[in-house]
């Protein structure tokens, strides 16, 4: 369960004044399975779901290897990453509740594209704080955030006090500033709702749906399932479904969990097992998770999404159960096993799904022939040319 | 042991908000509940919302020194944190034993030292306690499962995330699903009970007793002991109107 | 048929010395129906085909009419849009034909990017020529072209004849001019064929699989069908297997085909019915068709891969014989069919797709209740930022 | 009237590559051809190869002024382009008609004008020849179908795109597909027969009868016209050998 710091205000008590109810419902439900409305089963339907789930045999013919691997393909959703999944949820629950507006914050913009573009599915306005260098960096997302109709806003902003307090027109901004900003914006106005991109345990749960279609699709259970762990949302999307059956008794017996992190990043496989701040200033209430500190500035990498200092407590757990294994990566091999799996299989992937492919080429070279490997393809990397770009400069 | 059903628990932190009135009101509580928990003043304490964290850092005294001399009512439950008693557990449950509690409930234990639960439940059984087990509302089936084997004089469900902080939780759904994996066990609910309604949905919903603890504490430091042993009563007719 | 022109050599003997030669027999061929090869079908099938055709709910209950509105999404593609039908078809019979490289010229890059995938997928190496203003504006497409192993040169180069005739460092080249050069590139090397993406028949012929497809997957025959119309080939795709049925017919008997074109290259509205040059420079033999002129310099629009001067000969002839009407449209009003669209269904839709969308806006708004609709969206603009990025601030 | 089967035909443009040689090949044709197509020369020969399209350059006279005073072989069709003679077919098909020729081949008559196609069939009815009819090997197969029901002396089938020009295409089986959508209709292949091997294929694979054209000029203008006829007797031979 998350806790509240030592000092000052609860911070769990500020969550039922910014999140959707129902989200913090469902954050402690003791249900093994919540239904999913039927408008976000119809906006699942008309955005791509299911998503495919492919076997990638022109990859294992390039390998050499007569190991079967499978890849669920989330980059088909329109905003080309997993985060639609949960922003949908997360859009029509803040309807449920009489908004009229979210707010968000974003970083290298899959997750404000995924709100704005669930906002406007719903009828909804959305207001997303960017931190200033995505912002100036990565204008495809900043446009494609406005044509679906969103505000967006360099953070730090002018527009609360937050980001004034740490306005300078150089400043870069950060997650933290810019949470606290998006949280500032929904408490300051009537109608408004923050959603959160990962870590929650209802933002996995939502994000199941990637597993749970990945099941039905799947023609051999996999000896190895595999996802890349930014905050762990689309690795317990596509992996709890089949960790719950394996713990069940009820299939995925001989299934091992694989998490890929980033090197730039590696919570999982260095970080520390403690309550930590889920965002960089503190507003969000202390979770237990696999962390390097809230306050830690990962280097620059093109996986921007994979720089987040904390692992989600329920995969932290998992993790430390020894129910599930990590493994971490430098950009340069992952970019290799990018490079390899675009000209085989014809989708550029994003630099953070990347991070399961390089783990699902080492595991494929180390398992016998008729071995089976599934990893979750949680993006494409069509809005992440400057990472490209960089590393074919490189 | 067993407790009564339906059954009111009270929660106070020791020696709070001074030593006289704590008296006070442990001498009074037999009239209102069924049993009572006592908080191990500590000074982290971390599951706790902001007011019984304030009554913590109130406590002159920290740890067990706060149950010297003290003369617990029957059903008495200490809670403290296993953080603080890692590897002590025997000396905690002793010192309850001696003070005259029937078990030590550590509500970190299965969140944060899972690898633990088994030394502490040889500790309290070692010293005549029964073992009680903290679970918060999302909670893997098995382990409710195996918590129930124990044998446990409850198992407290904390309804929300923290001790006095209401959230908008479908708490009685909760209740309902712990009930159908925990068996017989005598389920305890708690955190932001503030009201004989609220009380009465909870047990309504399958638990088999409840606790009250900042609601109370408001009131006993804001309005004075007979009105907190009012506002009890209450809650126990509520309850008793049940009819369970 | 094609023809040659009066002066000079015969450019129809040049086509057999640098396109497949399976490529010119389907160019000629009289069978109605040509087999897809297995492997070809497999390559369909390893990227997504078939691509999903949707009811587009959404977008009906915001226009509050009661017509239906569906989509064949080519977007699904990983390279975005419906060129890599051709591109893999091509690359396979290149190879089929002992060819080790493959080699084309790209205006916006999306042809560019098709045939760099599809070389990468049937293990061929990759030479794109792609015009100067382009190479330095399209910069995603560059680094993709190169993400997927080929070679891409900014046209006018230094290594070709042609090339270095017109090379000029502040050159914006054109694609005639970058035609010639992967013309002259395929003639000065040994085992390399030159794969063109549009106009000719047997393009076309490669895109039936979208209408194939679309038909197959159909609850209700259409009043209208719809496309936009660059040179032809999504258009033809789209809609020659259901023209056929009618003349057939074997249904479509109440279906009108409507070719959506850029108003900055209206060569279906507003262009003369004659032999002229599918490329401006002239090095491919004359084509009867509606055209603008081979030396028609369309003004700049967003929508860059429908500023070509002519219309494929078929669908010229379709046009002139009245089975196919034709409508125009200026970019701003294209522009806001797109977002109304991408607001509604969650795709960002290529600036070209955008034709489409916009007919069918203005159809639905004529028709009866009830009355049915369908379009190719060729395409997602998620590389097109720049387009969206200037219609945003204009 | 009826083209032997298989039959041989041999283009020539009228006057070329000299009114003295030209005589002298249409003079001996009949000994190997069974039909001979001669080609009013034009300014405009647009769908031919480079070879024909300067035979047309080289002829000194065009137009209809080149049959002047020719003695036609019998079953010779006059091919000239419709672009040239728009409105003026009657005048086109008396012209042909006076010089000897059963019928007018207009390459471009439906792939430009196709609504000229009743027009054309009318002027040379009235003038007492047979329509001819010219398909691209690509053509609609219910046009195919509607030319049959002209009852034309034959349907021109042009392999390639253009005269003389060899292109990797299967024109086996075009010409089958031609042979079920046109009926009993007299089909004629052409463009690039240049042995007696190719000429054995086309006519093996349901052709009743083909044009050689390039290849025959070639080596008139080359060889000579012994050596034309020779070549034009081993194709006549050949195709005798198929016991069609």
């Amino acid at each position: 369960p998350p806790k509240d710091p030592d000092e000052g205000d609860s911070r769990i008590a500020l969550l039922t004044r910014i999140l959707p109810s129902a989200l913090i419902d469902q954050e402690f439900t003791a249900e093994r399975w919540i239904p999913i409305p039927g408008e976000v089963r119809e906006a699942y339907a008309r955005v791509g779901r299911p998503t495919p789930y492919r076997r990638a045999e022109a990859l294992e013919r390039r390998l050499g290897l007569k190991v079967h691997i499978y890849y669920k393909y989330e980059g088909a959703l329109p905003v080309g990453s997993h985060k639609l999944n949960t922003a949908l949820a997360q859009a029509y629950y803040a309807k449920q509740d009489g908004a009229e507006e979210v707010a968000t914050e974003t970083g290298a913009g899959q997750w404000g594209m995924a709100v704005s573009l669930a906002a406007a599915l719903f009828g909804l306005k959305a207001t997303v704080f960017m931190t200033r260098s995505s912002y100036n960096s990565k204008r495809q997302r900043v446009t494609f955030i406005r044509t679906y109709g969103a505000t967006v806003y360099p953070s730090p902003s002018d527009i609360t006090e937050t980001g004034r307090k740490f306005y300078r027109p150089d400043h870069p901004g950060s997650l933290g500033i810019a949470i606290s900003e998006a949280v500032e914006y929904v408490l300051s106005g009537e109608r408004r709702r923050y959603l959160p991109g990962s870590v929650l345990e209802f933002v996995l749960i939502h994000q199941s749906v990637i597993g749970l279609e990945a099941i039905q699709q799947m023609p051999e259970e996999p000896d190895y399932a595999i996802g890349c762990v930014g905050g762990g949302s689309n690795f317990g999307g596509f992996t709890y479904p089949m960790i719950g059956m394996k713990l069940r008794g009820e299939g995925f017996s001989k299934t091992k969990f694989l998490a890929a992190e980033s090197a730039a990043a590696p919570k999982l496989t260095a970080g520390e097992y403690r309550y930590d701040f889920p965002d960089a200033v503190g507003v969000l209430p202390l979770i237990k998770m696999f962390t390097l500190g809230h306050d830690y500035v990962p280097p620059a990498v093109h996986a921007a999404g994979l720089r987040y200092h904390g692992a989600a407590p329920s995969l932290s757990l998992l993790k430390r159960l020894g129910l599930v294994d990590a493994v971490a990566y430098r950009q340069e091999e992952v970019f290799e096993a990018a490079v390899l799996f675009a000209r085989a299989e014809g989708i550029i992937p994003a630099p953070e799904s990347s991070h399961a492919i390089k783990a699902a080429l080492d595991v494929a070279k180390k398992l016998p022939p008729g071995s089976v490997i599934a990893f979750n393809l949680s993006g494409h990397g069509l809005l992440d040319v400057d990472a490209y770009e960089r590393a074919h400069v490189a | 042991m067993r407790l009564p059903k339906p059954g009111l628990g009270v929660y106070i932190t020791a020696q709070w908000p001074n030593s006289e009135t704590f008296r006070s009101l442990l001498s009074s509580l037999d009239q209102v509940a069924d049993f009572v928990e006592i908080g191990v003043p500590t000074t982290n304490p971390k599951y706790d919302g902001p007011f019984i964290r304030l009554s913590h850092r109130e406590a002159a005294v920290k740890g067990l020194g706060a149950l010297q001399g003290l003369d617990l009512p029957k059903n008495a439950v200490l809670m403290a944190y296993a953080e603080d008693y890692l590897g002590k557990f025997d000396a905690l449950a002793r010192a309850a034993a001696e003070s005259g509690a029937v078990s030590v409930l550590l509500p970190d234990l299965l969140v944060d030292f899972p690898e633990a639960l088994e030394e502490y439940v040889l500790a309290v059984r070692r010293n005549g306690l029964d073992p009680s087990f903290f679970l918060p509302s999302k909670f893997p089936y098995a382990l409710a499962g195996r918590l129930a084997s124990y044998n446990p004089l409850f198992l407290y469900i904390g309804l929300y995330a923290a001790t006095g902080i209401r959230l908008p939780v479908y708490v009685e759904r909760n209740i309902k699903i712990a009930r159908q994996y925990a068996g017989d066990v005598y389920i305890v609910a708690g955190f932001a009970i503030d009201s004989a309604d609220r009380a009465r949905a909870i047990v309504g919903a399958g638990a088999d007793g409840l606790v009250v603890g900042t609601a109370a504490m408001k009131i006993l430091k804001e309005r004075g002991l007979q009105q907190t042993l009012a506002f009890l009563a209450e809650i126990k007719e509520a309850l008793r109107s049940l009819n369970i």
